[in-house]
């Protein structure tokens, strides 16, 4: 509760920072305050100390797992907001809306970390989805951000309208939005349920972009301002994962068995889409998109599986590949162009930048001592503790085969690549900028060699 | 019993002359190298000379010297110890007394080489003496092969030893990959020997053999025969040597006549214990060697280059020897061994002589009249060439008369097939005794003019081994001239047991007839020969009919190279080039390919266009939901 | 007690939301599109409100001062709401767009492909 | 049959009616008009059912306020005529085949339903404004409270796009 | 601070890793070459000293297991037995004279390659020393990562697809073994460590997959037929350095892989599987024996007689026989020295004619016949003459093969033939016959090199003549790895 109040505290006031300062470092400084404050009084929170007493009538309550999650979404906000301040800043005369927007959808984000009501999942998904659309479209004079805007609109519009006929179709069933008074009465799959259940399945992948719901996510992506993009494909991301974890293992624990073919399916295809479509991309910031896709498969796995494993995974997950992607767009976000060739040689002018993105990388293609590899692990770990599905790990793998190779392409492109055939832009970072990303780099190598510190709150 | 302490210098001092020649060869000087390279032969050949004499004294028991577990892991154990008896202490006789005589030999021969290559020269010679030496003191199968392969390796370099030239080269790989051939068939005998008997000594293998299944027997002992054919160059594996001549002349000596070839006769003599459990070994062995012999006289026949004549010579007695092997006549064989080394070694020195002569010319042709130029090598030669013909009393004589009679005995054919190779052998010898020594000279003026008998270290090997050449055979006096005479059948009869009863079986009279008839023939033919080639010469047709076949020593090696060589390196082109290039490298590039190609593809679904997304999207739904719905 | 069964309205509810797609699917129009979205969105507020009084009815025969049903009416609320909210941040996007390339047409929408 | 019932199948007939030409009309304005329209028939269900309060709220606010916006920004762009290009034929059916699947799906899967909804308005006191609000303001306060951030996010959001800022088309 | 370098284990590790760190803030080439030496030189000091604390009272100085994750149940443990001492004084043999051999100038950013080079070394020490299935995994993909760098920045004209090939090859490999060692886990009682692992009871159905999970990985490290087409480019192109500790040590980490982890896990499939494995193999490597007949280029030729060698490794390993077991850990070492051998000479060549293709070569020998002295011994050695190293290793293979079917010894056995005549192809070749114009200025080696040759050379012979210390050395690690088998 605290982290949503303050954050809705804090977007009012960063709505109110634009008229007060013309500032723009000001408003960034207030911003990244802002987010400590959240991540703090969240902190608190899960110690034992919340700020306000609220009777949500049980439409919301957290436990350690969505404090995590809260905690991680707060901490990659906050390496976020410091990686692409300046970007932020630039993006708009007044930052200040940008700031309040993205603060409000982490008001959205925290009240998918603790929904036990399906209410509340389709207010918190429309709080973090309304803010985004206009945060794709916000380099207004942009074509293809205006195109991006408008695409995410309508898609997400449409796939709110299949969600709430799932809503509506499980309440017809049921009688309740309580998610566990759902599961309650669930022993039973009726025809109405199920297809509130496929309903609520599709919106929630359309959500996470799982493949054959995924769309969007490539065009969007690469027409939102990179700035945006990064908070989009992580954090918001991350969020969509939560709500589907929670969704379905509150509400349709029970039938898990009933469910599971389906969503292996979804997984089989994201991992397949996502990693085949980014190996022809030329463009970085594409490559990421297809990439997030395929990571998203790898996440559903943490879905799927929903034991304790699972979560811990998912919530490693989120914040290696969250850190990751957040250096990898915070870099990408100063290039005009977005092309891998653009990188040819890059860490002979940046060695500290190159560096990091390397780890970034490595993280994302699950290189052992990066994060990423632990939340793969935790991922492939829980669907075999999970039992008889081998195969769908050996997809998953063999996707993560293929990911090596869109990966390596940039690191490539950085480190044996000469810049004599390069168009390495003459790109300025300052030292502040850099000490960030070896601090982002530290993080995911930290999670990396002792995940169990962030595992030990779970 | 006070040699066992010093055996091991034996081997070990040739092996210190090659690490001093072979690590300081450009800090020496030549006659350093020279003495070195020699003089620890002879003090290896002292000390043989001492083990010898023990092994003489009666009452001697063979003597086992062990030094160190080689391997001994895994249930395994090998130990590197010595054997001493009589075959071992003859072997180690000729080896170091020939190899002696040789070394001295090539001080003078060599000198024209500069002084590293000299020492390596040297080098490589020790090497050999050492390898060979290992090979015959062995107690077990595993040192053995281990100078096996040794003598191969040093054969390989030596033949190889003017390596910039490549078909030198080429003949010194050829040398030691169908030795190699050979070899596998070694090792996989020791294996079967290893897992039947569980050891590979000698004194437990041989003491086990009795016991064992005859088949398995069998298999062992073709195998090692395998194993002889690549190193003593029977059919199949014989084409090597005829292109070993290839290294200088002493190196050739030292092949034919005191190490490597009679390798493979001393490893079957030492394993005779099987070879007479198992009667279709012996047969193959008998069967594979007097073919050989016939096979190489044939050819031997039409050779024009002087060492290629004794190359084939060489092959053709080898075979001769593995027909008393494999008839079971062992002292015979190993007794025609010792022989053989003599005149061998006589006959190549003599050979290197005259090319020294000659100026490195080694065709016959241009040769002729040398008689008066090189009288010393001329009367060597000629002993030589009686010798190998069987003339009494001259060494050859007796050791050939042994083999043929214990081929008499065995079967008629046998023995006629020897008696075909002892005519031709005395053809083919004198017709390159007489084109050598006899008519005018052929060659150009300048050689004429510088032709000279060889200096005196040359010289003094050939004597010596002329001498030996004569009065080698007295050790084996058959027993039709004089009963008990055959000092080396008795000598030997701890190891190799004594001649069977079947020796008797025919009447003096009856073996009177044969001899003479034989001896007679061998004159003939060598009167023949003199009339042939003895004064004028005339060009021998050698292109077509039979006698082009010879030359082109029925051309066997153009048969294993369309046959074996080429269609292998087809094959390993086709391997190289299809299999593993485009087929497996073709399938994984295939499998990135393809993942390549599909995410080109895919990237089409990705239209741009919102309707056809949420078409897909719907079209999924209704999918999802059939299958959720109807499905289960 | 006057009674319709509830399949009425499910199929009522259906066909209205199964218009709204095709009407995504078939017009070219983003305006159109998204009322047609609108539409789906009533589609389902329709049913909810059926359900709410379907088990509004299933309770009160056991419990006369019974509730039940409140929270779907609520939650069309709140939908009607969230639906108020999307419109306006829709036609933004829309008139923004407009003022750019001076058409609606989802066709010109291509420029993110592949 | 009942006047309720009567009702509810000619509202039935309106609504679907409508919808169809919403989809049908190539001229926006009329697809405006159309869903008014439905949205009417919607409101006269709700009365039916007894939820006075949503009646009244899809009126205001749907037929009203959303619509007429939608309304306002058709005109603004000046499209009330019949420009509208039309989507491929292949596309069309394509629509068509998925949406009747769909629907036939949902229809077969769900005919069984055994379930009714009352007509008569003396039991359900639920969809009154009293009632709702009731809940609405004690119950429901922080859902409510929480929809208000959507609200604020609109309009910062709706600023910030409406916001003039460079004249620069960037293609 | 010396409480962590308390024992050997975790010194074997530091070294290198501090070596390599320290190495990379080096400024100049001969700083960075000083630093890097005198770590892998401190390394090789700590193994062989090693070699003296080989009995049971200082097994405590030789196996340590840190507390890591306990909440997965994995722990930094590492020991040295016989089967790991072997490896690492291999590696730590490899190592430096891998860096010694490098000229200077000859790679830009040199404290980068060094270090580098360090690193990978430290990756190949965790390999070999640990004994907890996920560390083992760690290190074995971070011994890959320096070496896809160092390949791909400092290699040859096509390094980065060849290299990206390899990489790509293993990776798969490795997540397979991921696969099977996180399966494997969830039949422990929630360890990694090797006991445990040991003491898993998959089913033997379970077994059988689970095998050939982890043999995947471990055949494309080796590499064996068919997964072997990454490494003829991927020698090619590397980094000479680089090539040697490639083919020299980072193979064995398949070999090793099989025999401590494959073989005592999975009893009931090994004993399965094993003839069939040891055929494949086979025919593999008389495949790559064939091969390399047809080379032209001296890097791809060695690459291909790798093969070969490995896979008869890889026949004796899956044997299951005490001899070939024993072989094929002598071997491993043996192996290690003589290809590290002949890639020197192929770099010593290369880097004065800048010529690798064997036509256009000849008559190194007359020009440099210091160096074809230890090139004969060293091509001898590679074909297992008798009294050289190779030849212990190889006999004991053989016998192991001969052990299980006969007629696969004699298969086998025909490899022997073709290794001698690809290996002399190549020196005769090369080294011998008329001078080439590429080689016509050659100079022969200089002090350096040959102390290193000698140093190869000594082992080669100190190996082939008088191994028994080192079976005694490995026999309690073979004893174990076969007692899981006495029961079967």
């Amino acid at each position: 509760m605290n982290a949503i109040i303050l954050s809705t505290l804090w977007g009012v006031l960063m709505m109110y920072a634009g008229f007060a300062t013309s500032n723009k470092k000001t408003v960034s400084v207030i911003a990244v305050l802002g987010v400590i404050a959240v991540l703090v009084s969240n902190w608190l929170e899960f110690l034992g100390l919340p700020f306000f007493n609220i009777d949500t009538k049980g439409m919301l309550g957290y436990n350690a797992f969505g404090f995590l999650f809260n905690a991680v979404t707060h901490a990659t906000l906050l390496m976020y907001f410091l990686l692409s301040a300046k970007e932020i800043e630039g993006s708009s005369k007044t930052p200040s809306d940008h700031y309040a927007l993205i603060f409000f959808i982490t008001a959205g984000i925290s009240v998918i970390a603790g929904f036990k009501s399906l209410l509340m999942l389709f207010i918190g998904i429309e709080i973090i989805s309304i803010p985004l659309y206009v945060l794709a479209g916000s380099d207004k004079s942009n074509l293809k951000s205006n195109e991006a805007a408008l695409k995410y609109f309508l898609m997400g519009s449409f796939s709110t309208g299949l969600l709430l006929m799932g809503i509506a179709l499980l309440y017809g069933d049921s009688g309740t939005f309580y998610l566990e008074g759902i599961n309650i009465g669930i022993g039973f799959l009726t025809p109405m349920k199920t297809m509130g259940m496929v309903l609520l399945m599709v919106s929630m992948a359309f959500k996470v972009s799982a493949a054959p719901f995924h769309f969007w996510t490539p065009d969007v992506y690469d027409g939102t301002p990179t700035v945006y993009t990064s908070f989009m494909a992580t954090i918001v991301k991350a969020a969509g994962f939560f709500a589907f974890l929670k969704l379905f293992e509150t509400a349709f624990g029970k039938v898990h068995a009933q469910w599971e073919v389906l969503l292996s399916v979804i997984i089989v295809l994201t991992i397949v889409v996502g990693n085949v479509t980014a190996v022809f991309q030329q463009s970085v910031k594409r490559m990421l998109s297809y990439s997030s896709i395929a990571q998203a498969g790898f996440m559903l796995l943490g879905v799927y599986s929903m034991n304790l494993m699972a979560k811990q995974g998912i919530i490693l997950y989120f914040a290696a590949y969250g850190f990751a992607s957040i250096g990898l767009f915070a870099v990408l976000a100063k290039f005009k162009d977005h092309s891998i060739e653009g990188l040819n040689g890059f860490a002979k002018k940046q060695p500290v930048i190159a560096g990091s993105m390397l780890v970034s990388l490595l993280s994302l293609t699950g290189i052992p001592l990066t994060a990423g590899f632990f939340a793969k692990y935790y991922m492939i770990l829980s669907v075999l503790k999970y039992g008889n599905n081998l195969w769908l790990v050996i997809i998953a793998i063999l996707g993560a085969a293929v990911s090596v190779y869109y990966y390596f392409r940039v690191i490539q492109a950085m480190y044996f690549k000469d810049e004599a055939d390069a168009t390495v832009e003459q790109v300025g970072f300052s030292k502040s900028f850099q000490l960030l990303m070896v601090v982002n780099a530290i993080v995911l190598l930290v999670l990396g060699i002792h995940p169990d510190w962030l595992m030990l709150f779970l | 019993m006070g040699m066992n302490k010093y055996v091991f210098l034996i081997p070990l001092l040739p092996f210190i002359g090659f690490v001093i020649n072979g690590l300081f060869r450009n800090y020496l000087s030549r006659t350093l190298v020279g003495v070195i390279g020699s003089g620890v032969l002879l003090a290896s050949f002292v000390l043989s000379l001492f083990v010898f004499q023990e092994t003489t004294a009666t009452g001697f028991q063979t003597q086992l010297i062990t030094y160190f577990d080689f391997i001994n892991a895994g249930g395994l154990k090998i130990p590197v110890s010595f054997q001493i008896d009589q075959l071992s202490a003859l072997f180690l006789l000729v080896i170091t007394g020939i190899g002696s005589l040789i070394h001295i030999y090539s001080t003078a021969y060599m000198k024209d080489e500069s002084i590293p290559h000299y020492a390596r020269y040297f080098a490589y010679l020790n090497l050999f003496v050492f390898s060979m030496l290992l090979l015959v003191l062995g107690s077990n199968f595993v040192v053995m092969f281990v100078g096996w392969e040794g003598v191969g390796l040093c054969s390989y370099l030596l033949i190889g030893y003017w390596f910039g030239n490549n078909n030198y080269n080429n003949a010194a790989k050829k040398a030691f990959v169908m030795n190699r051939i050979g070899d596998l068939g070694f090792l996989l005998a020791v294996f079967w020997m290893l897992q039947q008997f569980g050891s590979i000594t000698y004194a437990e293998v041989f003491a086990k053999a009795a016991t064992a299944p005859v088949p398995v027997i069998t298999g062992i002992t073709i195998l090692l025969f395998i194993g002889a054919m690549g190193k003593s160059a029977q059919i199949p594996l014989y084409t090597w040597l005829p292109d070993a001549m290839a290294g200088p002349t002493p190196v050739s000596a030292l092949i034919h006549a005191a190490t490597m070839v009679t390798a493979g006769i001393y490893m079957i003599a030492r394993s005779n214990v099987m070879y007479s459990l198992a009667p279709v070994s012996q047969n193959l062995v008998a069967i594979i060697g007097v073919s050989t012999a016939l096979l190489a006289a044939t050819i031997a026949l039409k050779q024009n280059d002087i060492k290629k004549v004794l190359a084939y010579s060489t092959v053709s007695q080898l075979g001769l020897m593995f027909l008393a092997l494999g008839v079971g006549a062992y002292t015979a064989g190993v007794f025609h061994v010792m022989t053989h080394a003599f005149f061998k070694a006589l006959l190549f020195l003599g050979a290197g002589s005259v090319i020294h002569a000659m100026h490195h010319e080694q065709d016959i042709m241009n040769m002729g009249g040398l008689r008066k130029k090189l009288p010393i090598t001329h009367l060597t030669f000629l002993i030589g060439c009686l010798a190998i013909s069987g003339i009494p009393p001259f060494a050859g004589f007796f050791s050939k008369d042994e083999i043929l009679t214990a081929a008499l005995i065995k079967s008629p054919v046998l023995y006629a097939l020897g008696v075909m190779t002892s005519i031709m052998t005395a053809f083919y010898m004198f017709r390159l005794y007489f084109l050598t020594f006899s008519g005018k000279f052929r060659g150009t003026h300048e050689q004429e003019h510088h032709l000279h008998e060889s200096p005196f270290a040359m010289t003094f090997p050939l004597v010596v081994l002329a001498l030996l050449s004569v009065v080698g055979g007295w050790v084996g006096i058959p027993a039709l001239f004089a009963e008990d005479a055959h000092i080396l059948s008795a000598f030997l009869s701890p190891v190799l047991g004594t001649p069977t009863a079947e020796a008797h079986h025919f009447s003096h009279s009856l073996e009177w007839t044969l001899m003479g008839i034989l001896l007679s023939f061998i004159v003939a033919v060598i009167l023949f020969t003199r009339r042939l080639f003895g004064s004028e010469f005339k060009e021998e047709n050698t292109t077509e009919g039979l006698s082009g076949v010879l030359a082109n020593k029925w051309y066997v090696d153009e048969f294993y190279n369309t046959i074996i060589v080429k269609p292998l390196d087809a094959f390993a082109g086709f391997l190289s080039r299809v299999v593993d290039n485009k087929i497996i490298d073709g399938l994984v590039n295939g499998v990135g390919k393809a993942i390549q190609f599909s995410g080109r593809q895919m990237r089409f679904l990705q239209s741009g266009q919102v309707g056809s997304y949420i078409l897909i999207m719907m079209i999924s739904i209704i999918l999802f939901f059939i299958f959720q719905l109807f499905w289960k | 007690m006057q009674v319709m069964p509830i399949n009425y309205y499910i199929f009522l509810s259906i066909a209205l939301f199964t218009i709204g797609i095709v009407g995504v699917l078939t017009r070219r129009n983003v305006i159109i599109i998204f009322m047609c979205i609108e539409l789906m969105l009533n589609a389902v507020n329709v049913l909810l409100v059926a359900f709410s009084k379907m088990h509004h009815l299933n309770a009160y025969a056991l419990d006369r001062a019974t509730t039940a049903g409140t929270e779907a009416q609520l939650f069309v609320f709140f939908i009607m709401v969230v639906a108020a909210a999307e419109v306006t941040v829709g036609l933004a996007i829309i008139v923004m767009l407009y003022r750019n390339i001076h058409s609606v047409d989802i066709n010109f929408l291509n420029r993110l492909k592949h | 049959m009942p006047v309720s019932e009567m009702l509810f199948w000619f509202l039935t007939a309106l609504a679907l009616f409508s919808a169809l030409m919403v989809v049908f009309s190539s001229n926006p304005v009329h697809s405006v008009l159309w869903l008014i329209m439905v949205f009417f028939a919607i409101s006269g269900h709700y009365i039916l059912m007894n939820a006075q309060f949503l009646a009244i709220v899809n009126l205001i606010v749907y037929a009203g306020a959303i619509m007429v916006l939608f309304l306002f920004v058709i005109m603004l762009m000046n499209m009330n005529t019949e420009s509208e290009p039309q989507k491929s034929q292949w596309m069309k059916m394509a629509a068509a085949i998925s949406g009747g699947a769909l629907m036939l799906i949902m229809i077969a899967a769900l005919k069984d339903n055994v379930g009714a909804v009352s007509k008569t308005s003396g039991e359900g006191s639920i969809g009154l404004i009293k009632n709702l609000g009731n809940v609405l303001f004690t119950e429901y306060v922080v859902p409510f409270e929480i929809s208000s951030i959507l609200f604020l996010s609109a309009m910062v959001g709706a600023v910030v796009l409406g916001k003039k800022e460079s004249s620069k088309i960037v293609s | 601070m010396f409480v962590a370098f308390d024992n050997f284990p975790v010194m074997l590790i530091w070294l290198p890793l501090v070596g390599g760190i320290l190495t990379f803030f080096m400024k100049s080439e001969k700083s960075a070459k000083a630093t890097a030496l005198f770590f892998s030189f401190l390394t090789l000091g700590v193994i062989v000293t090693n070699l003296f604390y080989t009995d049971v009272k200082h097994q405590l100085l030789n196996q340590v297991s840190y507390i890591w994750l306990p909440g997965i149940g994995t722990s930094f443990a590492l020991i040295l037995d016989g089967l790991t001492r072997t490896l690492c004084l291999l590696t730590a043999i490899v190592v430096p004279i891998a860096i010694i051999n490098i000229p200077s100038g000859k790679y830009k950013n040199p404290n980068a390659f060094y270090g580098l080079l360090m690193l990978t070394f430290c990756g190949l020490m965790g390999v070999f020393m640990a004994i907890d299935a996920l560390v083992f995994y760690l290190f074995w993909e971070l011994a890959l990562i320096p070496v896809y760098f160092l390949s791909s920045i400092w290699g040859g004209e096509k390094r980065i697809k060849a290299t990206f090939k390899f990489f790509i090859y293993t990776f798969v490999g490795s997540l397979f073994l991921l696969i099977g060692i996180l399966y494997v886990y969830l039949k422990t009682s929630g360890s990694f460590s090797i006991v445990s692992f040991y003491n898993a009871t998959p089913t033997d159905g379970e077994q059988a997959w689970l095998f050939f999970m982890f043999l995947i990985a471990f055949a494309i490290k080796m590499p064996i037929f068919p997964f072997h087409t990454w490494q003829p480019e991927a020698y090619e192109q590397a980094p000479t350095p680089v090539t040697m500790i490639l083919s020299g040590v980072m193979v064995k980490m398949g070999l090793f892989g099989v025999l401590r982890w494959l073989l005592p896990m999975f009893p009931y499939a090994t004993k399965t599987y094993a003839e069939p494995m040891v055929i494949l193999i086979v025919v593999g490597m008389l495949y790559a024996s064939f091969i390399a007949i047809k080379q032209d280029s001296i890097k791809k030729l060695i690459a291909y007689s790798s093969i070969a060698h490995i896979g008869l490794m890889a026949a004796g390993a899956f044997t299951l026989k005490s001899v070939a077991i024993n072989g094929v850990f002598i071997q491993m070492f043996n192996h290690g020295i003589n290809i590290v051998g002949l890639w020197l000479i192929a770099d010593l060549i290369e880097r004065q004619t800048g010529v690798s293709k064997i036509s256009e070569l000849g008559g190194v020998a007359k020009k440099a016949p210091i160096l074809s002295i230890f090139m004969v011994i060293i091509a001898f050695a590679n074909i297992a003459l008798p009294l050289t190293n190779a030849f212990v290793g190889e006999f004991m293979i053989f016998n192991g093969l001969y052990q299980m079917k006969p007629w696969i010894a004699a298969l086998a056995g025909v490899s022997i033939v073709l290794s001698a005549i690809y290996t002399l192809n190549m020196v005769k070749n090369v080294f011998y016959g008329e001078v080439a114009t590429a080689v016509g200025s050659y100079v022969d080696v200089n002090k350096v090199q040959i102390t290193l040759l000698t140093v190869l050379t000594l082992l080669i012979f100190i190996f082939g003549i008088y191994p028994t210390p080192f079976f005694s050395m490995i026999s309690e690690t073979v004893g174990l790895i076969l007692n899981k088998f006495v029961s079967i």
